[in-house]
């Protein structure tokens, strides 16, 4: 069945999230390996929900807004479902800004430390660890779905 | 996550435990920041203890790697386990990076 | 905003829901003392759901059933919502047989050690311990209320 | 949760800590259900590290009670902070335990 939470979109609140997608993985059959590549894609999609989907312009970051999450509507829904311990659906559904994060480009990994960027790691790590991403835009929310296939 | 510092033979060696998440690296990045902010600049960080990292950790990991690069200076890792390699392979910070399976090696290799 | 969190009617899952309802209750500015009557109403309710309400038959605990709820369709929903700081409203969800615990008549706090039951506190206790508690049926689903008002 | 047990002047003295819950409770109900089946029938069991205790942990309470009544033993509770007595007062249990405020007291009235 379903495993669901909904708290503000805050960093305070991660840890609970990833608390329940780490839960969800392993009951669904994952081993270590797969739990960790989901806990990771996790924690990128989930921070940036936190960091951008409700910042007041785009590519600022929350700490400029005046009213912290919880006490304005922002919220972050987590959605963990096993089907039949062969594949981990995840899907976590904001009402922030649109944003569609399988539209950015992969950043170039094969630059110097001096030409890289600081950052823009976060979607392409969730990209690799997860075995599909989906993004749909359904009235005002963005909803990211993440599978990962159990290993037989 | 908990962060350990020890000088030895001039190579400032530092210990991380634990897990860098979004939460916890802007205190890793504080306090390694002012270690080199003093002017050190010969730098091993072992990961052995290390049980997770994610992007916020590798921005962490960048942002060192640029300051001691600007201050002509050192920087070496070991102790990756596997599933942190991977990440830094993904990311392709096994390039950047002088990596070392052992502390022994890598102390050798910046002492040299 | 509302805080929600959907798993399955185990005891394995009770201090996730209890971390929620104590987490919304402190940030809803509830003293130490209002935080521990809601944390001890919100218990009483759930360990009810975990134990009955998809029992088999009435008064069986699931530990007589095959199936752990894990796997079939046995989920609980808590939500919680701070209303203008003035008050918590939780409401607890669950999809087992209709049950209004606003029925159950009081137990005797009166007799003595002999004649007292074990058991039959909890609802009496939650009863004591907010402010107002409502039961409603709706469809295939047993909504319950519980209400506690933060002191001026 | 947790369970510290030792006699004192043939009284056998229970410290609870923590919390019970119902998933502790069972727990609680075995350890000290052990010591009344042993023969034991004087029983102190102090509250003052016991920060919380649902309806199942009255369960337990209630249980002991009987089983020490029916062997003509002694139970004395003490060190229950106000969170706690408002439970045991709301549920009629300052009525049926034998409640003391310090461990010196209830270990005095129950060596009468
Ligand atoms: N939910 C979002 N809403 C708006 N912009 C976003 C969102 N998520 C990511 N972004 C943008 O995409 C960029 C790349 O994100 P990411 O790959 O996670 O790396 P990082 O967050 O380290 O920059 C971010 O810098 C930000 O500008
Ligand atoms: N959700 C429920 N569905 C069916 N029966 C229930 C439910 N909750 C409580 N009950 C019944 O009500 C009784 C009283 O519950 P309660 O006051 O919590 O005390 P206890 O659980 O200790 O017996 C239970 O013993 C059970 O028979």
């Amino acid at each position: 069945m379903d495993k669901t939470l909904t708290l503000p979109a805050t960093l305070d609140n991660l840890e609970s999230f990833m608390a329940l997608g780490r839960d969800a993985a392993v009951s669904c059959g994952m081993d270590d390996g797969a739990v960790h590549q989901v806990e990771l894609a996790l924690e990128e999609v989930l921070v940036n929900v936190i960091n951008y989907a409700y910042a007041s312009s785009p590519d600022q970051a929350p700490e400029q807004d005046q009213t912290p999450a919880q006490e304005t509507d922002q919220p972050v829904e987590l959605c963990c479902t096993c089907e039949d311990d062969h594949s981990l659906t995840i899907t976590i559904t904001d009402r922030g800004k649109a944003f569609d994060p399988l539209d950015k480009p992969d950043p170039d990994t094969n630059l110097s430390v001096e030409d890289r960027a600081i950052g823009g790691l976060g979607i392409f790590l969730a990209k690799h660890m997860m075995d599909k991403i989906t993004y749909e835009r359904r009235r005002d929310k963005n909803i990211l779905t993440l599978v990962k296939n159990n290993k037989e | 996550m908990s962060i350990k510092h020890e000088v030895l033979n001039g190579i400032d060696l530092t210990f991380l435990s634990g897990r860098i998440d979004a939460q916890s690296a802007p205190g890793v990045n504080e306090e390694i920041g002012k270690i080199i902010d003093e002017g050190r600049n010969k730098m091993l960080i072992n990961f052995k203890d290390l049980e997770y990292i994610s992007s916020a950790g590798l921005r962490v990991l960048i942002t060192i790697a640029k300051k001691l690069k600007a201050s002509s200076g050192a920087l070496a890792l070991c102790g990756l386990d596997t599933k942190i390699y991977e990440v830094f392979d993904v990311s392709g910070f096994t390039a950047i990076f002088k990596i070392y399976d052992t502390q022994e090696e890598a102390l050798a290799a910046l002492g040299d």
